[in-house]
């Protein structure tokens, strides 16, 4: 046995993972008892059901709109709903989410319009809601980057004397990253109120986990920047939930970041544009069918009595009035002005956007008048 | 010192000398399948090469055809790619690189710079990286941001580095394994939009070699000057204005470093007018040198000021605005009508 | 779209009004803290620039002055201090950040080019990143290799940046001044080899903005344009050049981007001559960029080509040959005798 | 106590550092038993302390040569080197190192002559020795990117069926860079025969380590990556000959990489351009003194009986003379073509060089005939 070596603030144990991922209900919707994590409120757990019911609602929706070329592109989280759920429902309104492209229900679930979301895989803009409205950063495509941005917001926060905590969110693949090291020791030099959220969901694009990285879990990586690692079932929403509020609790207490590694799984491809036939059998998807977050937790709150079918009936109503909403939405073709391309890049155009500017203005001029 | 040029020389293909129908991507895929075949030091990796056979299937095949210690995929990390490529290569290796798309290549550019670049430079010729840096680039796709950059302005201002951008199939079976041969580090720009294009190849016929320009169309009124994505706009420009009785030449670079001043001098001066035309945003990029040598170069020749077409100074647009953005014919024609001719 | 130019303003300095003896090394300090005296949100972090004040000591007094939540040291990691800038800046602040040297701002490559150069254009002007890059550039030092790089057109290539490079400790201090008050990023390239250079400043006087080149130097023959660490060696070519009966005229710009397009074409067409000058290696860089703008805009005043004088096209030159590599008086002057003067 | 959980290949234990540095020798030279390493041989230990009298010599003797003008800089490794000879002693011929601008010494050690080691710090070129000569890279000036060149020498000999160890050497600072974090990811994953050699000597120019990182230690890095970290006592010349060629014999076997965390410090400013009383106290290096890893070999010798004043007196004149060729190298000044500032950059120099080449050449001529 090897003695708890004290090293720095905190001791090893405290920063290294547990043996098994922190669930506190299991796959079959039944309570796990969890020494250090007490199961969210019955509120809190209805609430994540119904933001998951919509969350797969739209990740579904979202996939078929993308069939019908109403969408450029999409990469779902179905099947990672409770990562995304439990991730907004445990930030305060100061609070700062950090999601990635794969993260477009967790900026839903915190309350940014639902087209406003879709601007960047609908192909009309990059990034289609004001972020510092909902303290939602612009979803984050060059992998890992975006840990950076929200090291620097809770850091600026602390200085500030700010309350806020930062939620940010990577992929497995993304731990590979020169940008997550970066990100995880500068928040933990500068103690800066940062949750990293790994949604380890097992592939990057085609390539495996264990191609990915050979360490005993990506949670191990927490002591290596002298913070405490905690690994938690990723299709569990309650255990999310608890893990995630704890550390954000603890971020802003003063007593700085955690990393969080959720074992979930992509279900879908990596988006429409893959073919995940090429790397990985249908046969592993299948086994994980049955971990659904969306299943066991409604056979949990069904069996507690804090969901029955008129409830289910008024989620999914909901769901998939937002549906609905989502669908015209898109249906819609919007009216760009090019002349945008030239407004934003500077506060004030340079003489050399102007002149730009100036020259695809006449173009749509003399287009217009043939 | 050695100043001899390198000769054309013919590549000897191993895919079978009847001429077939390729796309580009699919004569890219031949040109790695060609090259591993023929030299065992050939390597490909980066990330979802392997079994994926690259998000373009460019790499299709090649694991299945010569194991994963061959073409294999890598952890998420670009810097690391290309870093482990330069040490692979000092250890006797001719590493092939993906980087997935032309802006994923940035977290890679202090090896690229620092390292690729200038290992044979700083050796004094003892270590040189015969590394190929594949980088699908520009946009046309419908891309979001992030998938479209047209980065070869950062890549050919740096020393050391060797650039080159096909525009046809042919080509970029040829160009890659020319690349692949070459002693020195070079940057192939794949253009993503042409990935479908499709051409009848001889794979055995000989291409011109690295740093040669080719005229793609006869012309006397007034030369275009163009390198990968930019090629097909070109040409369909010059087709139209033809049907205006303005007769346009297109001259192909090619290759952006070493760049061949002889077959561009030669273009302009037996035209006297010249508009260059590339994807990338214009300020300080390969388009200004083009048109900096050329009006350098060819000064008395020119009967009006070179002008380019380029794409803005603004960040690549959204997938819905590309279009504008994007050198389009219209604008090249326009650019060809301001080339102050007296009627 | 607001189109209006940014006017000129003076920048109210909390040093006094007193002309001092200052060198550009002291301006920039002294910049540094009169705009984190007056304005709380300026923070400056990068690496030894607290303690030991920075590796050229630009940060000299800061940390003391206003404590080590202002001014600090981070992690030895450049990606992660611009990435962290970003964050910074998106939460109210006004970070200031120093590459240590030129090369070593490449591992923030991607930071600087997909996310700093970007947000506001992405977010459709919603998130301005008031954010200031410091970087000590350029060779002339004796600096090993790594530390002499000019990198200007990486940054000028790049849409969303603004470059500026002082050549004197005056425009140090009001383009400091006007950078940091600036809303948008500004890459701000400190010559190292003029950070010793004095001269008499009066820090209250106004400077021109960014944006707007200065005639450094009245000459009726041609115009010599250049900026930052070219631009001493312009002066002096032209001072030479007078002895010879032939009157110089210096443009420095002052600012990469925006480029001041007024200035430089009325320098130009009132001489007929050009010649562009700047260390960094001349294959699609800033130099190209000037020289193909005059022959574009200028064609029909130019007595003669546009000639260029940069940096080789080779990697930094080791400090005993650096010599040869730069451009020097007498390289400037014979390209000026290159410019078809009919006797 | 936390039971020992293998998840991976390893156990946490096997990569956990222990709680102290491994230390064979201690500060009074008295030997330390330790279970897991033995005391490397006799004539190792002699060679170690003739290499390190040599190292010292040739390290102030620089300093000096820099004060003379004779050098544009010199980062001394005076006080590091036990690290700097272990690194290379321990090393065969077939394998390769990866040294940094600090690590002269070991580069000298490694057999490269001494007037090309020093190339680069005189300013005559970028570098001047042929790398795949004594298979010792370039040193290494922008941090922890030589790390990843090592790990692909490490892995281009796994697939060539070659033998090779690569060790790399990196400082304290350099394992806050990304390409540290993607270096030892790539190592683990592709089970390279690498070992990283982190010379801890307290500071990155000015930042002392506790700025660097929260880490209990840098060899704790080592689990999240899946390989074995280790800390060892950088000043004991015996410990470090033990851990590093332990892990270069696992690396040989197959076994994969190792992280070896090598507690040192910094007794000299950063370079000679660096005012080290800007951020530390005197009173600091005076503790390391009595440290040195010189002194302690010195009495462990002495008083086993290894090394009496003669040879102490014949190591002394071996130091001396090594010195001596350095100076004289030195002093003479060296004449340079500049024709090569075009020769290396391609194989064959493009057209562009050409033209620039002759405008240099014509220059010349033009500047000799006057
Ligand atoms: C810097 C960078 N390199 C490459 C890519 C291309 N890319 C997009 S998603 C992806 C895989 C990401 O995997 P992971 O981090 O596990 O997230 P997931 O997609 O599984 O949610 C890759 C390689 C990118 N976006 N950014
Ligand atoms: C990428 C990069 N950034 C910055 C520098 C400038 N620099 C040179 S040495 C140094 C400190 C390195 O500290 P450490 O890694 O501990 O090595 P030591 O000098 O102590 O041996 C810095 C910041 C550099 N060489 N490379
Ligand atoms: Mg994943
Ligand atoms: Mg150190």
């Amino acid at each position: 046995m090897r003695p708890d070596v004290a090293i720095g603030e905190l001791s090893e144990r405290a920063m290294l993972p547990s043996e098994h991922p922190v669930c506190l209900i299991d796959e079959n919707g039944r309570p796990q008892p969890d020494r250090r994590y007490a199961l969210p409120s019955a509120e809190q757990l209805v609430a994540g059901y119904r933001g998951m019911v919509i969350g797969r609602r739209i990740n579904d929706q979202c996939s078929a709109l993308v069939r019908q070329g109403r969408l450029a592109v999409y990469p779902s989280s179905h099947g990672q709903e409770a990562c995304q759920l439990a991730s907004v429902l445990a930030l305060g309104d100061e609070d700062w989410l950090f999601p990635t492209y794969r993260d477009t229900i967790a900026v839903m679930a915190r309350g940014v319009d639902l087209l406003e979301t879709m601007v960047l895989l609908r192909g009309t803009w990059h990034s289609g809601y004001d972020p510092t409205k909902y303290r939602v950063a612009p979803q984050a495509t060059p992998l890992a980057t975006q840990l950076l941005h929200a090291v620097g917001v809770a850091h600026a926060a602390t200085l500030q004397g700010q309350k806020t905590v930062v939620l940010a969110l990577c992929g497995d693949g993304a731990t590979s990253e020169g940008d997550f090291h970066e990100a995880l020791n500068f928040a933990a030099v500068f103690n800066a109120p940062v949750v990293f959220l790994v949604q380890n969901n097992q592939y990057a694009i085609s390539v495996p986990l264990h191609r990915q990285t050979k360490a005993p879990s990506l949670a191990h990586k927490a002591i290596g920047y002298g913070m405490p690692g905690v690994r938690v079932d990723g299709n569990d929403f309650a255990a999310l939930q608890a893990v995630v509020t704890e550390a954000i609790s603890s971020a802003r207490a003063g007593q700085g970041p955690t990393l969080v590694e959720a074992h979930t799984y992509r279900i879908e491809a990596h988006t429409n544009a893959d073919d995940a036939a090429r790397y990985r059998d249908q046969s592993e998807v299948t086994e994980w069918i049955p971990k659904d977050p969306l299943i066991r937790m409604k056979t949990y709150l069904t069996d507690a009595g804090l969901l029955d079918s008129d409830l289910q009936k008024l989620i999914e109503h909901e769901a998939n009035e937002q549906a609905a909403v989502l669908r015209h939405g898109l249906n819609k073709d919007v009216e760009l002005d090019p002349a945008v391309l030239f407004e934003h890049v500077y506060s004030v155009p340079t003489p050399q956007l102007r002149e730009q500017a100036a020259l695809l203005a006449d173009e749509l001029e003399r287009e217009d008048a043939q | 010192m050695t100043m001899v040029d390198s000769a054309t020389h013919s590549v000897s293909g191993i895919s079978a000398s009847v001429p077939e129908t390729l796309s580009m991507a699919q004569a890219i895929n031949r040109a790695l399948g060609d090259a591993m075949q023929e030299d065992e030091r050939v390597l490909m990796f980066g990330e979802d090469v392997g079994a994926l056979g690259g998000v373009f299937r460019i790499t299709d095949g090649l694991t299945e055809r010569f194991g994963d210690k061959r073409c294999f995929d890598t952890p998420l990390a670009e810097s690391g790619i290309v870093g482990m490529a330069v040490g692979m290569a000092m250890n006797g290796m001719r590493p092939v690189v993906e980087m997935q798309f032309d802006a994923f290549a940035y977290p890679a550019f202090e090896q690229v710079v620092s390292h690729v670049a200038k290992m044979a430079n700083r050796t004094q010729g003892a270590v040189r990286l015969p590394i190929v840096i594949r980088i699908p680039y520009g946009g046309g796709i419908g891309g979001v941001e992030h998938h479209c950059d047209s980065s070869e302005a950062y890549y050919a201002h740096t020393p050391g580095l060797t650039v080159v951008a096909p525009a046809t199939p042919s080509d970029a079976y040829g160009l890659m394994r020319e690349a692949i041969a070459f002693p020195d580090p070079v940057v192939f720009l794949e253009p993503k939009k042409l990935y479908w294009s499709k051409e009848s190849v001889d794979l055995t016929a000989p291409v011109p070699p690295i740093g040669r320009a080719v005229v793609r169309r006869a012309g006397t009124d007034a030369t275009l000057i163009c390198y990968g994505t930019s090629v097909p706009v070109a040409l369909e420009a010059a087709e139209a204005a033809e049907s205006e009785g303005r007769s346009l030449q297109v001259v192909d670079m090619r290759s952006i470093t070493p760049f061949d001043d002889e077959t561009v001098c030669a273009a302009v001066e037996s035209t006297g007018r010249a508009v260059v035309i590339a994807e990338a945003s214009g300020f300080a990029s390969v388009a200004s040198e083009i048109s900096a040598r050329i009006s350098e170069r060819c000064f008395h020749s020119l009967a009006s000021p070179v002008k380019r077409v380029t794409g803005f100074d603004i960040p690549f647009a959204p997938p819905k605005l590309e279009r504008y953005h994007l050198p389009s014919v219209n604008r090249i024609l326009d650019a060809v009508d301001d080339l102050q001719w007296e009627d």
